[in-house]
């Protein structure tokens, strides 16, 4: 099909446009640079990218058309054979249609962010690899491309995390979010292996290893589904592999928001929804995996409650919302989650980016006790990042409400109260933290702070998703309210249902709107006019502030005494041991050459000796061969 | 008979050898390659005299034709050496040698 | 029992005459015991009744080759002061013989093993015999020897001919 | 009606001759022209008999099969005369540049060229030895050239006494093998084998012992290697390069038509040999490089390793027969490459000594381009991935393992591993020491040109053509070379 050609060139754009900037960007001087050729470059390649997804979207949407595209076979063993080939089904091109437009939103608002930045041609260039190897990720019609997109992703977020190289800090966060992704992708490229060992020689397509999966005894086969799950942890930042992500804020906001709020981490998501007929065969793991996503949703949210810094608060509550994929997830609704993912999308870029516009108009201030009563002076700011809080928030008719009420209610049903209740809770203190954040930033303190202006190329992107954060919702309208969940049949996953009465349904809306309203209103009588800033004895909220002492006790348990162990490697074992064995042996070596080399003392006559010799020690192997 | 010959032929090449490695002196040295040489050829015409072909005699005009071929060059490389060193001692030129090696 | 009575005086010349030569201080000697040893070769190839080869050992080894040899020595004028200093001659012959003893050894031995038993009645070699051999199935070898010998002529001329210094 | 190839013999050998003939009146610049034409022309008109697998004996009536012609030997010939080419434009400078470089010299070169062409042609004993003799005559003289230096005539006088008195050996094993036999043929001599007991071929396997001692010594194997470290050492540097780049090729190549030809029964009792040969020279040669400080010595004594690797290959050859031979090909193809290229940039170098590690240093910033070019075929002889000698190691020792010959592959990894001390040396040296002063560099354009392309192929043989399915390349090159040798 000639469409399907279309799915090489989401790729290519991005990946063209990467190529040039590169080139340009070595050969030109900064000085003689056409600036609007290079603004031009750095979104035309996303922004193709982004009208194909949506046209092949709507092509999937209207007349259920799958794409596939087989580049070149990329390895041909006689038990193993992998294509380089793309594929996009209903749930690739979902992703697509949210990561290559939102992306392209936060290209724009990038532009204005970065556009004093003396490397700006650098951060391009990472940016638009970072979406060719998102869409390869989403695209790849095997685990294997699959994983190749994986670890561009990583790679490119380890460069973006790091991209301030000159601050010692920012390296040590891209190191330590590299290493704990290492950490998830070894267990998601144990899992793709051990797929290939057991079921490779059918087929290494997700079509055809999703024929095959009935093969695998189901210990391996609950091996495999806890092993991706390592990965999608690492990635999607749940615990215990989390600590990386409010480190991660070290990148430039953009990158935060297209990285760490819209995309990258959603792939850990993506990938569980995109293996869900394996997880919907092990329901165990699933349920681990919900209490997982539990856990962490609301560890992440306690945290959040008690963080100061802009950026990490809303770091936490990804992490918080990705619990709730999660645990949708784990129960056995995969189109829920990822329809939390795709509004999750919006709310969280508007966030974000309106977080990156305040930062900037406050000179790089990142504390949100130094902001306050900026209603006034970002009235347009004020009332996007509203929508967006309100939206995570769950309030109806915001798209949040929507998504996560889907969720609560599906946890609800599969009768697994505790995590219905944690997600409750949970939910609670989204909306506190929210209002905390935004009461905060615009309401306390009334004093005047200086605040320069916000540029109109950065509002126009905000306003935009903002639009969208309140739209998207209707999707996935829900029966009760008239709709028929379309989202939902779009996808057509793998999907658990239960049966619940309108009335259970609509008691559980009002008792998460209550619980929501409920913790508006405490953030709004505790931080609306706060003067004084907030007290730090309790040792609950030096817990919650200190973020349980994780990093500390990750430190304490795994750092140190891995430390301690490789110092010894290296002081006893390597220096003392290795490396004196390797110097004995190099230098015993070269004294033997040294020795060896009296052979060549320049006497033609001993040169015809050693000659002799070796024809006549011919002979006698020849006399006592034939003997 | 025939293997008198092959024998004598055996000796006389051993004593080229022995000639050719132990002695310093290079003209004696070339001229124990002759003697190999000519070893060769009393072995290859004791065959044709023998099997009573011409082909052995053939072969040991080769031989003499490469023996005079290197005859040539010998020639030349002791007019060389001599004019270098005012000698035709094998241990004089030991320039070219490992810098290691100690003598 | 004739031929075999020339053949052992002839050998021994050969030998003795060869080992002097290998083992004599002066060159000049040294290349007048060749001379012996090649003609000594000459009476062998007599007795096979090789008579190209006899005529040819005469006139190409001791009439041209070591001719060159004794003329050269006589134009480099060796005087004995020039000689090497052989100290350990006879030390350093008897270690090389030791090591070329597997070889001879051996040799001598698989010679004596093998079996030459088809051997036909010695015959004379007529010239015109050998030439037709040549002519009709060593042509190519014949060719090349030509080529080999003008390229050591060539060599020698070149590496031997006095130049200015550079 | 002439074969291309008998074409090309006369066309080079009168070329010779008459540049013997008119030596005195031709400058060198013309003469180089001329020779230089030569060579490529004849590798042009050889071009075209690429392709298929053939097998001819050369004017059969006349030469009474002494002389085969097939898709091995063209190999083979288009090697000598590319190289041979290739060595001419690489070392222009330095042959117009050193006074004792005549006109004479390039006619030995043509000779050499032409000897080797028939070396790898040959079809019978006497032939071989004779077309052997033509080139290393040749070379012998190439050697001294230089007669104002002392160490070329010593060169000259240690190769010439060393090959005449190791050249015995041949004859002898001839002889011997002749009056057991009765013949020279190759084709003749394995009939002759494979239709008699052992008992009746003692004097042929003493004899072919013998041969192959001469042939050891022609490649520098152990226990005959000694003199290669000083030969190359003193001889002008592209006829270092004729000799370790091309001549050990075309020993190689009359070695593999000897090894490949019917000799079943004997096979069995060569092996250890070159077994323990394989094993001692790898040994010997990199004990040797370890300890040179001259870049030309370590060469040398590296090219000693070198053989000891293709005599795995021959011994693998023994035991798993011909599919192990085209890895022996196509590391011959590897080798010529790297040691081609890397002594074509050494002798661009404009040193008055010898070229050593300490002197090259800083080499990178007086010339970055020689200097990447250098450091490609130090990686290509090491052996690093993505090079073509990368290749050619891995073919070698996965044929060794394939004939159980697993211990001699360690060994030559365990090598291989050492040579990266002594290889990545000189580019240590020429690019992490800055404060060495400069090097002057012959900048001919034709022979960066060269060296480029030389390079050029050593990478892209090396990579592979996996990446450009529709370009020759590597499989091409393996299968072409597994083609070959069903010629023979």
């Amino acid at each position: 099909m000639l469409q399907s050609n279309l799915l090489f060139y989401i790729l290519f754009w991005p990946l063209l446009s990467a190529i040039i900037l590169s080139v340009l960007n070595l050969f030109i001087k900064k000085e003689l640079r056409s600036q609007i050729l290079f603004d031009f470059l750095s979104v035309a390649g996303v922004s193709f990218s982004a009208v194909i997804s949506l046209y092949l979207a709507y092509q999937n949407y209207v007349f259920s058309f799958d794409f596939g595209y087989n580049i070149y076979t990329f390895l041909d063993l006689e038990s193993l054979k992998i294509d380089f080939a793309l594929k996009a089904d209903a749930l690739s091109l979902m992703m697509l249609s949210f990561v290559n437009p939102v992306g392209t939103a936060i290209f724009f608002y990038a532009l204005a962010y970065m556009r004093d930045d003396r490397s700006s041609a650098r951060f391009f260039i990472y940016f638009n690899l970072f979406i060719f190897f998102m869409n390869l990720l989403v695209l790849g019609a095997n685990p294997f491309i699959m994983f190749l997109g994986w670890e561009g992703v990583g790679i490119m977020s380890y460069l973006l995390i790091g991209f301030y190289y000159d601050d010692f800090s920012n390296i040590k966060a891209a190191n330590k979010a590299f290493i704990l992704n290492r950490i998830g992708d070894f267990g998601f490229l144990s899992g793709i292996f051990l797929l290939a060992v057991f079921i490779g020689v059918d087929g290494y397509s997700f079509e055809a290893l999703s024929e095959s999966y009935y093969k695998i005894e189901p210990f391996y086969l609950n091996l495999i589904a806890i092993l991706l799950f390592v990965g999608a942890m690492g990635k999607s930042a749940q615990i215990p592999l989390y600590v990386w992500l409010p480190d991660a804020m070290a990148g430039p906001t953009p990158v935060s928001a297209l990285i760490h709020a819209a995309t990258m981490v959603t792939a850990g998501v993506y990938m569980v929804a995109r293996f869900s007929d394996l997880f919907s065969m092990v329901e165990e793991v699933g349920v681990f995996i919900a209490y997982i996503g539990a856990f962490s949703a609301l560890l992440a949210a306690l945290i959040a409650t008690k963080t100061y810094d802009i950026k990490k608060i809303l770091a936490y509550s990804t992490m918080s919302q990705l619990g709730y994929m999660f645990m949708a997830e784990g129960l056995g609704n995969y189109s829920y989650a990822l329809f939390h993912v795709f509004t999750h999308s919006f709310f969280k870029a508007t966030l974000f980016m309106g977080a990156g516009a305040i930062i900037l108009a406050l000179h790089h201030e990142q504390d949100i006790r130094k902001m306050g009563n900026l209603k006034d002076k970002m009235p347009a700011l004020f009332y996007m990042m509203l929508v967006a809080a309100l939206s995570i928030s769950a309030i109806f008719p915001f798209s949040g409400f929507f998504s996560k009420d889907a969720i609560m209610l599906h946890l609800f049903s599969s009768g697994h109260y505790l995590i219905y209740f944690i997600a409750l809770f949970t939910s609670f203190l989204t909306a506190f933290y929210m209002f905390r954040f935004i009461f905060y930033i615009f309401f306390s303190h009334k004093r005047d702070i200086e605040v320069k202006a916000t540029s109109k190329l950065m509002l126009i992107p905000i306003g935009v998703l903002s639009f969208f954060t309140i739209i998207v919702g209707f999707l996935n309208t829900p029966e009760l309210l008239g709709g028929d969940e379309r989202f939902s049949l779009w996808l057509s996953l793998f999907d658990q249902r239960y049966f619940v009465s309108h009335l259970v349904e609509i008691s559980l809306i009002v008792i998460n709107t209550v619980f929501i309203l409920l913790a508006i209103f405490l953030a709004y009588l505790r931080f609306y006019k706060l003067i004084r800033l907030e007290d730090e004895a309790s040792t609950l909220s030096k817990l919650l502030s200190n973020a349980f002492y994780v990093d500390k006790i990750y430190n304490n348990l795994f750092t140190k005494p891995l430390h301690k162990l490789s110092c010894f490697a290296d002081e006893k074992c390597d220096i003392g041991f290795i490396d004196k064995l390797i110097n004995s042996l190099a230098f015993g070596y070269i004294k033997i050459s040294k020795k060896f080399s009296v052979t060549q003392n320049g006497s033609l006559n001993l040169y015809m000796l050693v000659s002799l010799g070796g024809v006549s020690l011919m002979m006698i192997y020849i006399l006592v061969v034939l003997l | 008979m025939f293997k008198n010959y092959l024998i004598l032929s055996i000796l006389l090449f051993s004593l080229g050898l022995i000639g050719a490695v132990s002695r310093r002196n290079i003209i004696i040295i070339y001229m124990s390659i002759e003697l190999m040489l000519n070893a060769v050829s009393i072995m290859l015409v004791s065959y044709s005299s023998f099997y009573n072909t011409n082909t052995g005699v053939v072969l040991s005009i080769m031989v003499t034709a490469i023996a005079a071929a290197e005859a040539a060059l010998f020639m030349a490389l002791f007019v060389t050496l001599y004019r270098k060193k005012k000698s035709l001692d094998t241990s004089l030129f030991n320039s070219l040698k490992d810098t290691n090696a100690t003598k | 029992m004739l031929s075999n009575m020339i053949f052992i005086i002839l050998a021994t010349n050969l030998l003795i005459s060869s080992f002097v030569m290998i083992s004599t201080k002066r060159v000049i000697d040294s290349a007048l015991s060749m001379l012996i040893a090649l003609l000594s070769i000459a009476g062998i190839y007599a007795t096979l009744q090789s008579s190209f080869m006899f005529i040819t050992q005469i006139i190409i080894y001791a009439g041209a080759i070591l001719s060159l040899v004794i003329f050269i020595i006589m134009f480099l004028n060796i005087k004995d002061k020039n000689l090497p200093h052989e100290p350990h001659k006879t030390r350093d012959m008897i270690l090389t013989s030791l090591v070329v003893f597997p070889i001879t050894a051996v040799l001598i031995y698989f010679i004596k093993l093998s079996d030459f038993s088809n051997l036909n009645e010695k015959t004379t070699s007529s010239i015109g015999k050998v030439g037709l051999e040549l002519y009709q199935n060593y042509v190519l070898p014949f060719e090349l020897i030509s080529i080999l010998l003008l390229i050591s002529l060539v060599g020698s001329i070149t590496l031997a001919r006095k130049e200015k210094d550079v | 009606m002439l074969n291309n190839i008998e074409i090309v013999l006369l066309f080079i050998l009168a070329i010779s001759i008459s540049l013997v003939v008119f030596s005195t009146k031709l400058s060198l610049q013309k003469a180089y022209n001329i020779s230089l034409i030569t060579l490529s022309a004849s590798f042009v008109f050889l071009l075209q008999d690429l392709g298929e697998i053939f097998s001819t004996l050369i004017q059969k009536d006349i030469f009474n099969s002494m002389l085969i012609y097939d898709s091995f030997s063209l190999l083979f010939i288009l090697i000598f005369l590319l190289s041979s080419a290739f060595l001419l434009l690489i070392s222009k400078e330095y042959i117009f540049d050193h006074k004792y470089f005549k006109v004479e010299s390039l006619i030995f070169i043509l000779f050499s060229v032409w000897g080797m062409i028939l070396l790898s042609m040959s079809n019978d004993l006497i032939v071989a030895f004779i077309a052997l003799e033509i080139a290393s005559m040749s070379i012998y003289v190439l050697v001294g050239i230089n007669k104002h230096k002392l160490k070329s005539s010593e060169a000259f006088f240690k190769y010439l006494v060393l090959g005449s008195f190791m050249g015995a050996f041949y004859l002898l094993g001839l002889t011997l093998v002749f009056i057991q036999s009765g013949t020279t043929s190759f084709i003749d001599l394995a009939k002759y084998i494979s239709t008699h007991e052992i008992e009746q071929l003692y004097l042929v396997i003493v004899g072919g012992l013998l041969i192959m001692a001469t042939l050891m010594f022609k490649i520098s194997a152990f226990p005959f290697y000694a003199w290669s470290l000083d030969i190359y050492d003193g001889a002008p540097l592209p006829i270092t390069s004729l000799m370790a780049g091309i001549f050990k090729i075309s020993i190689f190549s009359v070695i593999l038509r000897l090894f490949l030809s019917d000799y079943i029964s004997l096979k069995d009792l060569y092996d250890p040999l070159i077994i323990l040969a394989s094993i001692f020279t790898m040994l010997a040669g990199s004990f040797l490089a370890i300890s040179q400080d001259s870049i030309k010595r370590m060469l040398a004594a590296s090219s000693i390793v070198h053989s000891g690797y293709l005599l795995i290959a021959l011994s693998s050859i023994a035991t798993i027969g011909d599919s192990a031979s085209y890895s022996l090909v196509f590391y011959l193809i590897a080798y010529f490459l790297s040691s081609l290229g890397s002594l074509g940039v050494l002798s661009m170098i404009n040193s008055k000594d010898d070229v050593t590690y300490e002197s090259l240093k800083g080499f990178a910033s007086t010339n970055p381009f020689l200097a990447l070019m250098m450091s490609i075929f130090m990686l290509s002889l090491a052996g690093f991935p993505s090079s073509i000698g990368f290749l050619g190691k891995f073919y070698i020792f996965s044929s060794a393992i394939e004939s159980s010959l697993t211990p001699l592959a360690i060994l030559g990894a365990l090598t291989a591993f050492i040579s990266i001390y002594y290889y990545f040396k000189v580019i240590a040296s020429m690019y992490f020491h800055k404060n060495i002063s400069v090097l002057l560099t012959y900048s001919n354009i034709k022979s960066y040109i060269i060296i480029f392309i030389i390079s050029f192929l050593v990478l892209y043989l090396g990579i592979g053509s996996s990446y450009f399915t529709y370009l020759p390349g590597t499989n091409d090159l393996t299968e072409f070379s597994k083609s070959i040798i069903n010629s023979l």
